[in-house]
């Protein structure tokens, strides 16, 4: 028991550390890399509560694959700290309170709660819970639809991507008028109305 | 436990057969896209994505019922007349941008076969939306619906203001579905069960219904959907995300979205959560006034007309929060029926403005529909009908539209929402008369702006000089869609019906 | 360890990454913000899903994850885009549109 | 023929004049229009007679005879029929009427003939004839009301005839304000009797006096002074005279039809006809004689000063129907009516006589600058004198008998009616002096230019200007025309004045006391159920009456006598002497300036009021103004959070998320 | 014989539209050919009308959008049946005018002035609710073309507020008036807006109260009455004069109309309620109308404001809840608008002689180049005023006796109110067509034209004032069955007041 409650308190401040630093840093690169660790920590916290299958996920796709893409980002527009600037300024002064206001409620929300279940393990479940069985077996039958959603998804955002990353011929050709571009979007000819 | 004890769900492949649709819709589309061709491109790919939502539409009908249905798929999808009378909306919608895009740049910028199977996508987002029947289908749905439109917005790239709407929707919507999903796990949590029908069997029983828990999970849950109907406060990113879209997709964003939001909104307010109205129908019907005030109020001063109708979007959103506020069957009927009206009439404005912004030298400004009734009043009608019917004017759909909500409100015991429908009407006339008092009555008093004379240039295929008939599709969406929205207003027996029957669902209403 | 605990720390990051969209102008690092917001909703679904003994939290929360996913690509691929336009990156630039 | 059809006729001929004129005014070549109009009364007047035979011939109980044309508007207890009454009095009234506008229009035929507005005349004097004939042969009160309004729209329109004087339009409008303030006084009238007595005929109301009212009782007294209001508001009593000084800026003849003879009797005829409300209200009928008596002091006080000669003569008009109004106050219906009858004689001969000395002047009526035309215009002089001695009431005029009839009843009702009498006698006094101010000052002293030019046979005039306000006279409009012929000249002057002199003079002895008393008898069915009928005061005492009219009126004559040719200046040594007294006098009691003061000014200043403070500042500031600038409000406030910076909308987002979120924690607990 | 109404009602719509589409001028002729067919219909519907019957008569109804339980319910009975006659009778000058004058746009000039009528026409028709809702704000369609289209000035901006103003009113009418069809339905009835079916069913008292006022607003801003009546000063300086004739002339009576056909019946309690503070209003109206009326310069607003007046006598006479004060005010409506057209036509072509000019400060001394038109103006002046003898004075006794019953305090401050009227319409006669020529004024006589379109007014103003039984007659019956619920609503009141009393 003490064990996991130890793996508890390190994780949510591994967590909290991680989320921190992805807002506090002011490299991007760093943020990245504050995030991964967060993600690890979440990753513990999943097998805290017995959902392994996901754990793994969590750790080989999102800290895998989501973050090298990202770093991939970083790296090709450069990430450069920001200054800070005037504009806004009210925003970023006053959002974090508002923020935390949020947070607040939402913890109050739980404490103020009636639901028992709240203040304890959890039901007790058999070992396969959370196991890549059950999980499969809830994909293809009760979720089945959400699921070949989601695929379908995948697909969308793919195409999305490609249309807006795609070298399109023309962009490159005209950097020189960019300036002009800026208030006059697109021009060739003179319209009469 | 091995694969011999999973067992595949039956499906129902005749009521998912719309959806089927579209999606196979979008995947052909996308596949002919390759080939690259002014044929395919101009002729081929359009066609194929119209084709697919005629299809959708036709099997609407064919599979439509009335009444309440059993789920199919192990009560993922609930395909009942209200999720079918939304698909038929959404399909329009979808082949009304088709049309409207035909010569578009984004088009262009995109690639045909992407963008339209984007735009399928996006169609099929919704239908999934409109039948979803538990969480997670609801979520997956939502973003379904989103993320093509981030997309799309973004298309025309060549044009800061696109990238920018593209980048603010993106950022904004997803804090809104990152809201909405811990509102999901929040109810999820408290109730323990993913399915609407679950949840509304839940409530109560396993979960108290004043349990705060419980209740700031709908706050989270009512904030991500206002946020998709761009309800007050939730709507800042309306104005400018439809201003710097393509303009056929900000159509298709006006009438679509709003229509597949509402539906989960009734879906889930009205059926999943009905016993919690008590709770949630005070708190939403402010929000309702908010809308009301604040999109007539911020439309007032606009110059852009496509900001101009992206404000009114707002208070019209407004105006269908009432029918779910009141949560009885004549509600559900009258946000139906309504949706249909703020559908037909938009769409004849929307498509006015597609034909100005591309041979007027002033684009989406007021002024460019300056003396538009001498000109060519081919395009002045539709407007000023499209305008009287926004405004509530009879003989137009909007009047019928406003007359069936005050009298859902009404009969709700929410009078005062009725009145503050009227008076959010009165103050709309400010800016819909101005519209065609810019057409009609010369340049009186609309002092010309100082925007620079914009150069435009002509999608391919016709001539700057010529007229609205350059553009005959553009031409006959906004005038069947004005016809229509006189035909409503004078004869709405049929659309009364469907409305009728979208009613029968959601059995658990009075 | 009880299930609040869990919900607790979710709610708490949950606000970490709300913060941080109101104050980073990066849109990069608004994006990564976002995931935290995603992540807090991800642990409570599967913190609820234990707590109830039910696995479709943890499906829910699998599907997030895609989805998560796409927006990261869809969200990077607006940036590039904005970048091969020399767009600046910076979402305070990006006002263009108001009022 | 039934003497209704004859009332019938005597209406349709006035109306057939009107619209033949009006309709034919572009074809109607030289004085022929004025021959139809004059025509079409006279054949009204010849309707009269024969009503008159007819009605002699009904048995003396049966002489009132109503005749309905159809239903004017009726609707619950309101009903009203377009009927006439035919009965003695109406057609005593309908007689002295169409016979003075008979003569009058003769006169006009030539007096007009320089005018452009020659057709447009006759119209209004035909539509007026008819009006004043309607409102004697009502049998309703609505009819009466209309008959009313219509004689007071016809004055404002002869008033105002020469339109393009400021004077005359300014006259009119004052003229038909008055006018409508009586005939409101009439409507809330008719309608307290309606209300009481359930009908608006006279038949209806006087039958149902005695027994729906008790005596004195509060709402008749009231319904009499309201009737009293409309009356006096025609008749230029007090205090509603004002406007019949000003009226004379209409063309003499009018003044002489309309402001002299017909017209402002109606309301003497109003009251005789109204006598069973009066009887049983005697307190509205004192109230009434004393202000007739006022009135008669009153206005001749101001004739004693003012030196424009229409305007002497209107204010003794407004003093002689002072004495009818005393007259038929006090119950003396037959010699209140037989004043109004006689008045109507040399009042309407003194205007015609005045008419041709002014016309002489060029338009000029100032006294100080007449003088000696006994030479250049005898007839006319002859004539003046005869209506003057008439007015003065000297022994054997026609004036001497109705006048002084009046006065012996008033003090034959004994108590307070005295002093009434008394002032009688004081304003005969007046009377006389200021009838043969005129006289004297108009026709005996060194003749001035113009009557000089008159001898040497220039009938011409100068270059007209408009004698009230001085500006050049615009002849577009006509008087006085270039050619414009003087009265002496013209046959058809002659032959009116003349006939009117001789009824002057002979008038009176229609009713002789002792000897005979015609126009009583004649009007007795109307009175019979009078309670005075009988209580008339004996010969001896009328006569003794006669006689102390006599002294006064030869007193009063004298005095001018002296005050004028004797010992001239003693005037203007008393003017001198009693500055004070005599600048009240000429400015008429100051009551133009009173009610400058009480009712117009207010009034344009109310007006001024409403237009800046209530409509700018409150309809058109708060509350239109209100809501734009609310809805303004928002629209700035909707504008200035649309910031365009991406963070910011997320923030409202939250903002929007914790609000509701906090909205539903309070809910739950 | 039968009548139908939806003839009469759609005729100059159809005439509207086709003529638009007609080649060149020809679509003129249609138009002005439906005014009159339109014109000769209801003259045979008068000759018809069978005048003893309070009910409707030539009743159409058939269903239009059972969902929402509106019917397309027609009819017409004494009370509207005038309203009808003086629509069809203002139109056909006006649209005399439009098709002899240059306008630009002309037929789509005309294509509004149809609309209006069918419009107006629908509003008096109406028998259900929701029904005249729909036709009372389709007429603001037409007319806010009409005033932006051709008007002069600030036009858009006068027209604009004109809709915003009467829209306002009417859509909390619109408000009012579902609750009203909502409230008055019992458990599982079906919701109908039939105004007969309303007046059965009744809805409580308290409601009533509420509803009654947002009806109210909307019928007080059409009238208008203070303080409602802030468009009337822009909209009537920028409305061209045909137009004007007939907002001021007609649209104004559909207000008050809209108190006897509705209000009273359906919900005689709410208005007792009101009625102290409606007559107060009306009362005011009548004595700000006519001292703006005084104090104006320009000849259009005195008119404007009189006519303030004037339906200050219309609601007097309405809520003095008296039979003869709502037969005088029904009477006032027809006569109000006959005189109103003529007047504006006669200013249009007085504007006309004087370089446009319409302020009294420029005008004076017409007549006598111009005599046909003084008389005609004359007369039309007369009868404004209510002089007796014309029918506008029948009308206008009967409101004031109707008053005095029961309200005689507030009968003898309106009838202040007569008085008034005489100095500021005599005062615009004489500064326009007496006193010295002035500066502006080109006088000449009346054109074929003109004559053509203000004569025959001007005699029906002449006939109606030898003759009002003619109108009464026909509408008595009608009236007092009208406001029979409110007259026993206010004696339930005062017998509960008696009995409270001792």
């Amino acid at each position: 028991m003490w064990f996991e409650d130890l793996m508890f308190f390190l994780a949510a401040i591994g967590a909290l550390a991680g989320a921190l630093g992805v807002v506090v840093l002011r490299n991007p690169f760093y943020s990245v890399l504050a995030l991964v660790g967060h993600l690890i920590a979440l990753a513990v916290l999943f097998l805290l509560l017995q959902a392994e299958f996901l754990a793994a996920a969590q750790v080989v796709v999102y800290a895998g694959a989501v973050m090298v893409l990202y770093v991939f980002v970083v790296a090709y527009i450069g990430g450069s700290d920001e200054p800070l600037r005037p504009e806004g300024g009210a925003v970023a002064a006053f959002g974090p309170i508002f923020a935390v206001a949020l947070g607040i409620e939402l913890v109050i929300a739980f404490a103020a709660s009636g639901l028992q279940a709240l203040d304890s393990q959890g039901a007790d479940v058999g070992a396969a819970f959370g196991s890549p069985g059950q999980i499969g077996s809830l994909l293809l039958q009760q979720y089945l639809v959400p699921f070949e959603a989601a695929s379908y998804l995948l697909l969308v955002a793919a195409v999305g991507a490609v249309v807006l990353a795609r070298r399109r011929r023309g962009l490159e050709e005209e950097d020189d008028d960019d300036e002009r571009r800026r208030e006059a979007p697109v021009e060739t000819l003179e319209v009469r109305v | 436990m091995s694969l011999a004890d999973v067992t595949a769900p039956v499906i129902d492949y005749k009521a998912i057969s719309p959806l089927l649709a579209t999606l196979g819709g979008s995947i052909v589309v996308l596949m002919v896209g390759l080939f690259r061709g002014p044929l395919v491109r101009r002729v081929l790919v359009p066609a194929l994505t119209a084709v697919s939502l005629l299809t959708a539409i036709g099997l609407v009908i064919w599979v439509w019922r009335r009444g309440d249905i059993a789920p199919v798929i192990r009560g993922s999808l609930e395909v009942d007349s209200l999720a079918l009378g939304i698909t038929v909306l959404c399909c329009v919608a979808g082949l009304v941008a088709v049309a409207l895009s035909w010569r578009d740049n984004a088009v262009r910028e995109a690639g045909a076969g992407e963008y339209h199977s984007l735009l399928l996508g996006s169609v099929s987002g919704m239908i999934v939306l409109a039948e979803a029947s538990n969480l997670v289908t609801l979520f997956v749905g939502i973003e379904l619906l989103s993320i093509p439109l981030y997309v799309l917005c973004a298309t025309e790239l060549r044009r800061r203001t696109s990238l920018e709407a593209g980048l603010k929707y993106l950022v904004i919507g997803s804090v809104g579905s990152a809201t909405l999903l811990y509102g999901l796990a929040l109810v999820y949590g408290a109730t323990g069960q993913t399915g609407f029908a679950q949840i509304s069997d839940a409530l109560g029983d396993t979960v108290p219904l004043g349990d705060p828990l419980l209740l700031t999970g709908v706050a989270l849950v009512a904030t991500g959907l206002a946020f998709k109907a761009s309800v007050a406060p939730f709507h800042q990113w309306t104005p400018d995300v439809y201003q710097g879209a393509p303009t056929p997709i900000t159509t298709f964003m006006a009438v679509a979205t709003k229509a597949a939001a509402f539906a989960i909104f009734l879906r889930i307010f009205d059926h999943a959560l009905g016993l919690l109205q008590l709770d949630w129908g005070p708190a939403l019907s402010a929000l309702a006034v908010i809308s009301i005030v604040i999109g007539n109020v911020g439309a007032i001063p606009q110059r852009s007309l496509k900001r101009m109708l992206a404000w009114s979007s707002v208070a019209q959103a407004g105006y269908l929060l009432t029918g779910v506020v009141v949560g009885t069957r004549l509600g559900l009927q009258a946000t139906a029926f309504y949706l249909a009206v703020y559908l037909i009439m938009n769409v004849a404005a929307f498509a006015v403005v597609v034909a100005r912004e591309r041979v007027s030298n002033r684009g989406d400004d007021i002024s460019a529909l300056e003396n538009l009734g001498q000109e060519q009043p081919w395009l002045a009608w539709p407007m000023t009908i499209a305008m009287l019917s926004l405004a509530g004017f009879p003989p137009t759909a909007g009047f019928i539209g406003k007359f069936y909500l005050i009298d859902a409100s009404v009969s709700g015991d929410y009078t005062w929402l009725g009145i503050a429908i009227v008076v959010g009407s009165v103050i709309s006339l400010a800016y819909y008369l101005r519209v065609i008092a810019a057409m009609w009555m010369g340049r009186y008093e609309i002092e010309l702006p100082t925007v620079p004379r914009r150069t435009v240039k002509p999608a391919s295929g016709w001539s700057p000089e010529a007229d609205a008939l350059a553009q005959p599709e553009v031409l006959v969406v906004a005038v069947v869609f004005a016809a229509l929205t006189l035909i409503v207003g004078i004869w709405p027996d049929p659309l009364f019906d469907a409305a009728r029957d979208v009613g029968t669902a959601l059995s658990n209403l009075s | 360890m009880d299930v609040v605990w869990f919900l607790i720390l979710s709610a708490f990051i949950f606000c970490i990454g709300a913060a941080g969209v109101l104050t980073r102008r990066n849109p990069l690092v608004i994006l990564l913000c976002l995931e935290l917001m995603l992540n807090a909703g991800n642990l409570s679904l599967i913190a609820f899903a234990r707590m109830w003994g039910d696995g479709g939290g943890q499906v829910f929360a699998l599907i997030v994850m895609v989805i998560a996913a796409c927006e990261v690509v869809i969200g990077l691929g607006i940036i590039v885009a904005m970048y091969r336009a020399r767009l600046p990156i910076d979402v305070d630039e990006m006002s263009e549109l108001r009022g | 023929m039934s003497a209704t059809d004859y009332g019938w006729l005597i209406l349709a001929f006035p109306v057939a004049g009107l619209l033949v004129i009006s309709l034919g005014w572009r074809v109607l070549p030289g004085r022929l229009p004025g021959w139809i109009a004059s025509a079409m009364i006279g054949l009204s007047f010849l309707a009269g007679i024969g009503a008159f035979v007819q009605i002699q011939d009904l048995p003396s109980d049966e002489r009132a005879v109503v005749a309905s044309a159809f239903t004017y508007a009726s609707t619950g207890d309101f009903k009203v029929d377009l009927s006439i009454l035919v009965d003695p009095l109406s057609v005593f009234m309908c007689l002295v009427v169409s016979g003075v506008s008979f003569l009058i229009h003769v006169y006009s035929v030539a007096y007009m003939t320089s005018d452009r507005g020659y057709s447009r005349y006759f119209a209004y004097l035909n539509y007026f004839v008819f009006s004043m004939l309607l409102l004697v042969l009502a049998a309703n009160f609505v009819i009466l009301i209309i008959g009313w309004a219509f004689v007071g729209a016809a004055s404002y329109l002869l008033i105002s005839f020469w339109y393009r004087r400021g004077t005359a339009t300014h006259a009119g409008i004052k003229a038909f304000v008055m006018n409508v303030i009586g005939d409101v006084g009439l409507v809330i009238a008719a309608f307290l009797l309606l209300d009481k007595t359930g009908s608006l005929d006279y038949s209806g109301v006087f039958g149902a006096v005695d027994h729906a009212f008790s005596r004195n009782d509060t709402t008749l007294v009231i319904a009499c002074l309201l009737i009293l209001v409309g009356a006096f508001a025609k008749s230029a009593q007090l205090p509603l005279h004002t406007w019949l000084p000003d009226a004379m800026e209409g063309p003499t003849p009018v003044s002489a039809l309309i402001h002299a003879a017909t017209m402002v009797t109606a309301g003497v005829y109003l009251i005789a006809r109204m006598y069973p409300l009066f009887e049983q209200a005697p307190t509205a009928a004192d109230i009434s004689a004393i202000i007739g008596t006022a009135t008669l002091v009153f206005a001749a006080t101001v004739a004693l000063v003012v030196t424009d000669l229409k305007r002497v003569i209107a204010y003794s008009t407004i003093s002689q129907i002072g004495y009818m109004v005393l007259g038929v106050s006090v119950a003396a219906y037959g010699a209140g009516l037989f004043h109004l009858m006689t008045h109507a004689f040399f009042k309407a001969l003194l205007f015609m006589g005045a008419g041709s000395v002014i016309s002489a002047m060029g338009g000029v009526q100032d006294l100080d600058r007449m003088g000696g035309f006994r030479k250049s215009m005898p007839f006319t002089f002859v004539a003046f004198l005869v209506g003057a001695c008439a007015l003065a009431g000297l022994p054997l005029f026609s004036g001497w008998f109705s006048k002084d009839e009046v006065l012996a009843f008033t003090l034959n009702r004994g108590g307070g009616y005295v002093v009434l009498g008394i002032f009688g006698y004081l304003g005969a006094l007046l009377t006389a002096f200021y009838a043969f101010r005129m006289v004297f000052r108009v026709f005996f002293g060194d003749p001035v230019p113009e009557a000089r030019e008159l001898e040497g046979g220039h009938i011409a005039h100068h270059d007209p200007a408009n004698p009230m306000s001085g500006e050049s006279e615009d002849v577009d409009v006509g008087f006085p025309g270039e050619e414009h012929h003087i009265a002496e000249r013209d046959w058809p002057m002659k032959v009116a004045m003349g006939v009117l002199a001789v009824l002057a003079v002979i008038g009176g002895y229609l009713q002789v006391p002792g000897v005979d008393d015609a126009v009583s008898k004649f009007l007795d069915p109307t009175f019979e159920s009078s309670r005075f009928i009988d209580d008339a005061p004996s010969t001896a005492a009328q006569w003794v009456g006669l006689a102390m009219g006599g002294v006064v009126a030869i007193t009063g004559v004298t005095v001018a006598f002296v005050a004028y040719r004797r010992r001239r200046g003693v005037t203007l040594e008393l003017r001198d002497r009693f500055p004070r007294l005599h600048n009240f006098l000429l400015h008429k009691w100051y009551f133009d300036e009173l009610y400058d003061a009480v009712f117009v000014r207010p009034a344009a200043t109310l007006g001024k009021i409403g237009r800046t403070v209530v409509e700018a500042d409150f309809v058109q500031g708060t509350i239109v103004g209100g809501a734009t600038r609310i809805v303004g409000a928002g629209t700035s406030f909707a504008r200035a959070i649309q910031t365009g910076y991406v963070r910011a909308y997320a923030l409202l987002l939250l903002l929007g998320v914790g609000g509701l979120a906090l909205y539903f924690l309070i809910a739950s607990s | 014989m039968t009548i139908h109404l939806s003839i009469i009602l759609f005729m100059p719509l159809a005439a509207g539209v086709i003529g638009a589409f007609l080649p060149g001028r020809s679509g003129r002729w249609l138009v002005l050919a439906a005014t009159v067919g339109v014109l000769a219909y209801v003259i045979v519907m008068l000759a018809d009308f069978d005048r003893g019957r309070a009910g409707l008569q030539y009743v159409t109804n058939d269903r239009w959008i059972p969902e929402l339980g509106i019917r397309y319910q027609l009819g017409v009975d004494g009370l509207n049946l005038f309203m009808l006659a003086l629509t069809a009778i203002s139109w056909v000058p006006c649209t005399l005018w439009a098709c002899f004058r240059e306008l630009d746009r002309q037929r789509l000039f005309l294509f509004n002035l149809a609309l209006a009528e069918t419009a107006v026409m629908g509003a008096f028709m109406a028998q259900d609710l929701a029904l005249f809702i729909v036709f009372f704000d389709l007429m603001l369609v037409p007319f806010y073309f009409l005033i932006g289209g051709w008007g002069t000035g600030e036009r858009v901006r006068a027209t604009t507020k004109f809709v915003i103003y009467t829209l306002s009113g009417s859509l909390l009418m619109l408000a009012g008036a579902v609750a009203l069809g909502v409230l008055a339905t019992p458990d599982g009835g079906q919701i109908s807006f039939s105004l007969a079916v309303l007046q059965e069913r009744g809805v409580p008292d308290g409601t009533q109260n509420w509803i009654v006022l947002l009806f109210a607003v909307a019928f007080f801003v059409k009238a208008p009455l203070f303080p409602l009546h802030g468009w009337i000063p822009e909209t009537y300086r920028s409305t061209p004069i045909p137009v004007l004739a007939l907002l001021s002339g007609v649209l104004s009576k559909v207000g008050v109309y809209g108190f006897l056909r509705i209000v009273l019946p359906v919900m005689p309690d709410g208005s007792l309620h009101w009625q102290e503070l409606f007559i107060v209003i009306a009362v005011f109206s009548i004595l700000y109308g006519s001292v703006l009326a005084f104090s104006q310069d320009n000849v259009r607003m005195v008119v404007a404001y009189s006519s303030i007046a004037q339906l200050g006598f219309i609601t007097l006479g309405i809520f003095a809840f008296e039979q003869k004060g709502a037969q005088g005010a029904v009477l006032q409506m027809l006569n109000h608008g006959l005189v109103v057209v003529p007047l504006f036509l006669i200013i249009g072509a007085i504007a006309a002689r004087a370089r446009g000019s319409e302020s009294v400060l420029e005008l004076g001394g017409m007549a006598f180049r111009a005599p046909v038109l003084a008389a005609l103006f004359l007369l039309a002046t007369f009868a404004t005023l209510a002089m007796p003898g014309s029918s506008n004075f029948v009308g206008e006794i009967l409101i004031l006796f109707g008053t005095f019953e029961d309200k005689l305090v507030y009968g003898l401050v309106a009838s202040v109110g007569v008085i008034l009227a005489a100095v500021y319409m005599i005062r615009v006669f004489q500064r326009t067509m007496h006193n010295r020529v002035g500066p502006a004024v080109e006088s000449h006589d009346l054109g074929g034209l003109d004559l053509a379109t203000i004569a025959p007014l001007v005699a029906l103003i002449v006939a109606l004032g030898v003759y009002p039984q003619f109108v009464v007659s026909r509408t008595d019956a009608a009236t007092t069955a009208k406001i029979q619920p409110a007259r026993q609503a206010a004696a339930a009141g005062q017998t509960a007041a008696r009995a409270e009393a001792p």
